[in-house]
């Protein structure tokens, strides 16, 4: 007899839950971003501008982020905000829809220079977000005097006796392998590539090597003590030094003289998002020129909207936020892969990730 | 003498034991209350992680989601375990090879293949027909399949362990074959039910991968999150979420070992 | 005791307590069988067969060896087994195909299958619940019964709690209280020890006696069976050998089989006959009106033991070879030839010759059976 | 005749009643499991056999591509990558299976010379550290084991890890955290089997054979096997299949099989790919069942080694 009830109970509550997702599903965003990358203040004035709920989920890597789209994710997702050299594959699969430019009002924001991005030429899919550059962090105690070089990672002369990590995303490890052999950031080359996954496969076997780590834990790994050199972008090394100044006093954020990443985070939105309207709405109101600024602002990343300039703190004009001339001249984008080269990468960066 | 000697020895690795599986719990505990950053220093005793969680809206939906995921897949699986556990027991004199390896492939299945397996099929149903959106749906079914099993063995095992007459006796007194199943079989296997129950229940909330291939956007578990958590970065609310989780077992292991006494008793 | 069972008592403090269960509630029931048959898999045979009339209020054993089939037959009459093949009818009703929550049959097991999850006192209500009867009146023929078959406080123990012997009580008290047509007892003493069992016997006979209801009680102990029975059916390989009276079959089993089976071993073959002479292989022997069949019963206790050589009728010299003395009685092997014959003397304070004394047997031509095989 | 007829009957509505009754309670069950996990499977397998469309989902036409990539054959030619993972899989496998019986031997054992009061007690002790989810328990080892912790610094000043090096991320620690998570489940069966055992048997052997050593071979040990089998079934076919442990413990130097079919799907890079790694999965746990089976047979163990 206590069981029938409980049953009923359990039915009733699941019914009730199910029918209320489906209902739900009517009135909200579903919005899937890198972490620790919006202000929470400006998603609660989108929710109350437009009455609606947004939900926001998470991922620490672009191959994450696909892989979840292809799991089902294309229909439940209303924005994603992927990097520059993962667009053009979205689009090629028919991950993403083109944009209604009719819907977006201050796309005139946009700085010019992103207007029409070599990684979605017119600009049909995406809008920035915000562009920032993936350099190396490292512990100054540790190193004071550290080489403004990719060695610090690959060189055992250089850092001997502390462990380090590589980049999660294989293309940024290749990249940097790549710079340091001399080949450049953005070498697409297959000899090249080839050295460069022996060189990774060579540091990979070295006892102070701790693993291939995403950007944002990585500055939590340093900030412990677990590594002492890795790989991180610039804002979230200045989001976090703000949260514990103390702790990131010692820690220190530099684009190696071979040349590093260059990136730029756009909005797109997946093929069958369940809320296409809504997800312009949002793309707009991220255009706004306010706030634009105030997501900078809080993300510490240089900002694509030019009207949001004059709302910029000023620690955003600056070193590492706006990169030095001498830096900005050996920032790259990440090659974006297709076909053959993209098959050939995969199998070169498995090959490093399992011995 | 040399007995005494093996005796103090295995006391002692005993306890060397009891350390090694409870030590980590214990740090995690430990340091939840650490007022400081800290992995490797305790520097004072602080509530800031826990009261991080509070305000935390992620944190609590992903509470519910578990709990929601564990009682709805507990009592499905129940229904359905029961039901074969039954069959199975009726049915034991007739060659039912078939259901043995059908109801063992869910025990021995490796997690990851049974979630891609999961996960790639739901992906393809939604494809075709539109239905089965990854979510707390695909993961209630996930669960209930891999509890199935488990509720059906323990229920065979309770009506095995039974003295057979015992369903003659019902029905020699006049039960009905529904009187049959509300008199007499479902009060005599409750306790089978409820640690069946309990199992389902403690597997669904032990469960990571399955639930994380099946997952959808709104339907993180606190695993789940526990998950993105460290992947994002060891930060001590963590500390804090898995100090809490520590404690309701710690509770559910007292709970069960008075109710396992008073049974005794 | 329940409430409403102390209000009763009270109520009636100087009559004698209540037990309408003295005065049999309805009409006993008999049973019909015919034609029963039951196969197990493709070859085994429980039942070949089996007609049978058990009279109302009737006693009845089903005796036979295991695997006899008797407690298929049970079984069909509890409905726990459907007959392949026969008619089945108790009261006149035929029931072949009722099923057995419908018959108003109750069965008392060999394991007792007390609900483990039910006190006693639940147990004992548990067929008055599932036939809908008001918890008042389940309450009030719970204590009667308890009443009856003088259960005292076992009523509100534990079923762990109870001995073989309670729980024996307690099945017989669930199976009484719903006050079936018929009670089946599947050989409900057999997990007893010797002195228990006896005292049970003798109280199953006395509540049989008291309800007058139809009991049908399954064993394989011919002693039991010729303590309790009115008749007796002795079962063998799914087939009906013999009914009737304990001692019908006792003293004139119809074949080998069941001689045997009451326990005789003094089975000798029938070489040639002439009138009454039988020729055998103990010699010739003078019987009265003997039937047809080759083989010769004589029962021991029939046989009387002359010292020394003797000579008469159905007077034949033997030699003792084994005495084993019980008190009451002394059991003898003689050897007469090469044949060996065993007889019974009573202890009446005579002189019981000893192993190596010649002796004379003596047997009452009334008392040699023939029998066939 | 009419005798057979009705025997026929009767007999036929029977079993049409008892196949009816066996639908009706098994049908629900069996269809769930064929539908949400017969099915599925089947489909994973039929992945394996597509070809890897550009960005990692499977296309038709079908090939045997997968599994030549997962011998490690490449655009680059032939590399031992997936062959390191599976043999550190192998490994990693045998390596914590061993260490969990060496433990949970004597703490089995143990348990039964306690008293009886206190033995459900000390079962619980053993089983709750489970009850807990594995994410938590793994997270808890990192914990203990990061650079600069009292075991990293203690291991650090004997001389086992290099200076500043934490015993995570490495191969030890998922060795460790492998140990750990399926400690309990060794323990219990073992438990058993030691419950069952003997002692007649014991003390005659230890009458017959003057060693303790032998005495526990000859006696004690082929009591406890069955319970060892069903442990080992236990621990190593999930260990195996390991996913969150090496991939939280290990850094990038512990990847196992599990790791590397999960990446193919949650790192969107070759859908095909992973689904052969899981039938390869497959094949080795149903190698290790039957293997267990068989040894559990041939040593006299009962029927059912599996639980």
């Amino acid at each position: 007899m206590k069981i029938n009830k409980t049953t009923t109970l359990a039915f009733s509550l699941g019914g009730l839950m199910l029918a209320g997702s489906i209902q739900a599903q009517e009135n909200k965003l579903y919005l899937f971003n890198w972490t620790e990358y919006m202000d929470p203040e400006i998603i609660e004035a989108f929710e109350e501008k437009y009455d609606v709920d947004v939900v926001q989920n998470y991922f620490n890597s672009l191959p994450e982020m696909l892989a979840k789209l292809n799991a089902g994710g294309v229909s439940q997702y209303d924005i994603i905000v992927p990097s520059n050299y993962y667009v053009p594959r979205l689009i090629e699969t028919g991950l993403v829809q083109k944009l209604d430019k009719s819907k977006l009002g201050n796309l005139d924001n946009v700085m010019e220079q992103f207007q029409d991005p070599s990684f979605d030429p017119g600009a049909d899919y995406s809008v920035p977000y915000q562009w920032g550059t993936t350099g190396i962090v490292y512990n100054t105690e540790t190193f004071p005097d550290a080489p403004k070089s990719w060695s610090l990672l690959f060189d055992p002369e250089v850092n001997p006796e502390h462990p380090f990590a590589m980049m999660g995303d294989g293309q940024v490890s290749m990249g940097g392998a790549c710079a340091y052999l001399g080949h450049g950031y953005d070498c697409i080359d297959m000899e090249a590539w080839r050295e460069a996954a022996q060189l990774l496969l060579d540091t990979k076997e070295r006892e102070t090597f701790s693993g291939f780590t995403d950007g944002t834990p990585a500055l939590q790994q340093l900030a412990r003590g677990v590594t002492h050199v890795g790989l991180s972008y610039n804002g979230d090394y200045l989001f976090f030094k703000d949260e514990d100044p103390e702790t990131f006093a010692s820690l220190d954020f530099m684009i190696p003289d071979e040349g590093a990443e260059m990136w730029v985070d756009s909005m797109l939105i997946p093929a069958e998002a369940p809320n296409p309207d809504m997800a312009h709405k949002f793309i707009d109101f991220i255009l706004d020129a306010e706030v634009g600024a105030q997501l900078s602002n809080y993300n510490y990343y240089a900002s694509p909207n030019a009207a949001a300039e004059p709302h910029l703190d000023a620690v955003l004009t600056e070193p590492p936020v706006q990169p030095s001339e001498d830096d900005m001249q050996r920032l790259r984008f990440t090659p974006s892969l297709e076909g053959d080269a993209l098959q050939t990468f995969q199998q070169l960066w498995s090959e490093v990730q399992s011995r | 003498m040399r007995k005494r000697t093996l005796k103090r020895g295995l006391t002692g690795f005993w306890w060397l034991t009891l350390t090694f599986l409870y030590l980590p719990l214990a740090v995690v505990v430990l340091f939840s209350f650490n007022a400081s950053n800290s992995a490797a220093t305790f520097t004072g005793v602080s509530l800031r992680w826990y009261k991080a969680l509070l305000g935390n809206e992620q944190i609590l939906s992903a509470f519910g989601n578990t709990l929601i995921l564990a009682i709805c897949s507990s009592v499905i699986a129940l229904c359905i375990g029961c039901l074969i556990g039954y069959g199975m027991y009726r049915h034991r004199h007739r060659k039912l090879g078939w259901l043995i390896v059908l109801i063992y492939l869910p025990i021995v299945l490796p997690d990851i293949v049974f979630g891609i397996s999961e996960m790639a099929f739901f992906v393809q149903i939604h494809r075709l027909t539109g239905l089965l959106q990854p979510g707390l749906l695909t993961m209630i079914i996930s669960h209930v399949t891999f509890q199935i099993p488990f509720v059906a063995l323990i229920v065979y095992s309770r009506f095995v362990g039974l003295d057979p007459t015992l369903f003659e006796a019902a029905k020699d007194l006049y039960a009905t074959p529904v009187k049959r199943v509300v008199h007499f079989m479902l009060p005599t296997i409750k306790p089978a039910l409820i640690s069946a129950f309990f199992l389902s229940f403690t597997l669904s909330v032990d469960d990571f991968v399955i639930s994380f291939f099946t997952a959808g956007p709104e339907s993180a578990t606190l695993p789940i999150y526990i998950w993105g958590a460290i992947k994002k970065g060891v930060s001590p609310e963590i500390n804090a979420i898995a100090a809490l989780m520590i404690g309701a077992v710690a509770i559910a292991a007292i709970l069960s070992l008075t109710m396992s006494r008073r049974r005794q008793a | 005791m329940s409430e409403s069972f102390t209000a009763d008592v009270t109520d009636s403090a100087d009559a004698p307590p209540a037990v309408d269960l003295e005065e049999p509630r309805r009409q006993p029931s008999s049973i019909e069988m015919q034609g029963l048959h039951k196969r197990f898999g493709a070859d085994t045979v429980a039942l070949d067969g089996v007609d049978l009339t058990i009279e109302a209020g009737e006693f009845f054993t089903l005796l036979g060896p295991s695997g006899c089939g008797k407690t298929t037959l049970l079984r069909i009459l509890a409905g726990l087994e459907d007959a392949d093949a026969g008619e089945l009818s108790i009261g006149g009703r035929t029931i072949t195909e009722v099923p057995p929550h419908q018959r108003s049959v109750n069965t008392v097991f060999q394991s007792y299958a007390l609900f483990p999850h039910l006190s006693v006192r639940d147990n004992l209500a548990f067929g008055l619940k599932m036939r809908g009867l008001p918890a008042a009146e389940r309450d009030a023929r719970v204590a009667r019964i308890a009443e009856f078959i003088k259960l005292g406080d076992l009523v509100d123990r534990r079923v762990e709690q109870l001995s073989g012997g309670q729980r024996q009580r307690i099945a017989l008290a669930r199976a009484l209280v719903c006050e079936p047509d018929v009670l089946l007892l599947d050989e409900p003493l057999s997990a007893l020890d010797a002195g228990l069992r006896s005292q049970l016997q003798v109280e199953l006979l006395r509540v049989q006696k008291r309800l007058g209801m139809t009991f049908v009680f399954v064993t394989h102990d011919q002693q039991e069976a010729m303590v309790m029975s009115d008749r007796i059916a002795v079962l063998n390989g799914g087939i009906i050998q013999q009914v009737g009276p304990p001692r019908d079959v006792y003293e004139r089993p119809v074949n080998a089989f069941v001689a045997r089976f009451m326990g005789h071993d003094n089975l000798f073959a029938i070489t040639a006959r002439q009138g009454d002479r039988l020729t055998t292989t103990l010699g010739e022997l003078q019987a009265e009106s003997p039937g047809a069949g080759d083989l010769l019963l004589i029962r021991p206790e029939t046989l009387d033991l002359l010292a020394g050589d003797v000579t008469g009728t159905n007077h034949l010299p033997a030699r003792v070879t084994e005495r084993l003395y019980r008190g009451s009685h002394a059991e003898y092997c003689l050897a007469i030839g090469d044949t060996t014959l065993q007889a019974t003397l009573n202890n009446r304070g005579r002189h019981l010759p000893e192993v190596g004394d010649r002796v004379t047997v003596v047997v009452a031509p009334e008392d040699l059976v023939t029998l066939s095989e | 005749m009419a005798y057979a007829g009705a025997t026929v009957s009767a007999r036929s509505r029977g079993m049409v009643r008892e196949s009816r009754h066996l639908l009706f309670t098994v049908a629900p069950g069996a269809t769930w499991i064929v539908v949400f996990l017969v099915l599925p499977s089947a489909y994973l397998m039929g992945v394996a056999f597509m070809s890897n469309g550009t960005y990692g989902l499977p296309e038709l036409p079908l090939t045997l591509e997968s599994f030549r990539r997962l011998a490690g054959f490449g655009f680059l030619g032939w590399s031992p990558g997936n062959l390191y993972t599976l043999f550190r899989s192998l490994w990693q496998t045998l390596v914590s299976t061993g260490l969990v019986v060496i433990v949970a031997y004597p703490i089995a054992y143990y348990i039964t010379t306690c008293r009886e009061k206190w033995r459900p007690i000390m079962l619980l002790l053993v089983v709750v550290p489970s009850w807990t989810n594995q994410v938590i328990r793994t997270f808890g080892w990192m914990n203990l084991l990061a650079p600069g912790t009292p075991l990293s610094s203690l291991a650090e000043g004997l001389g086992f890890i290099p200076p500043n090096m934490g015993l995570y991320p490495s191969n030890f620690a998922v060795t460790l955290g492998l140990v750990y998570n399926f400690l309990p489940f060794m323990v219990l069966p073992l438990y058993a089997a030691f419950e069952k055992l003997d002692t007649a048997q014991v003390e005659a052997a230890q009458d017959l054979y003057a060693s303790p050593v032998r005495a526990f071979w000859h006696a004690v040990f082929p009591q406890t096997l069955p319970g060892l089998l069903a442990g080992i079934v236990l621990v190593a076919i999930p260990a195996f299949g390991m996913y969150v442990i090496p991939e939280l413990l290990g850094g990038g130097k512990g990847m196992m099989l599990g790791n590397l079919v999960a990446t193919q799907f949650s790192g969107g890079a070759n859908w095909p790919l992973g689904a052969a790694g899981a039938i390869l999965m497959l094949i080795a746990t149903f190698i290790g069942l039957f293997a267990m089976r068989r040894i559990g047979k041939r040593l006299g163990g009962g029927e059912e080694v599996v639980i």
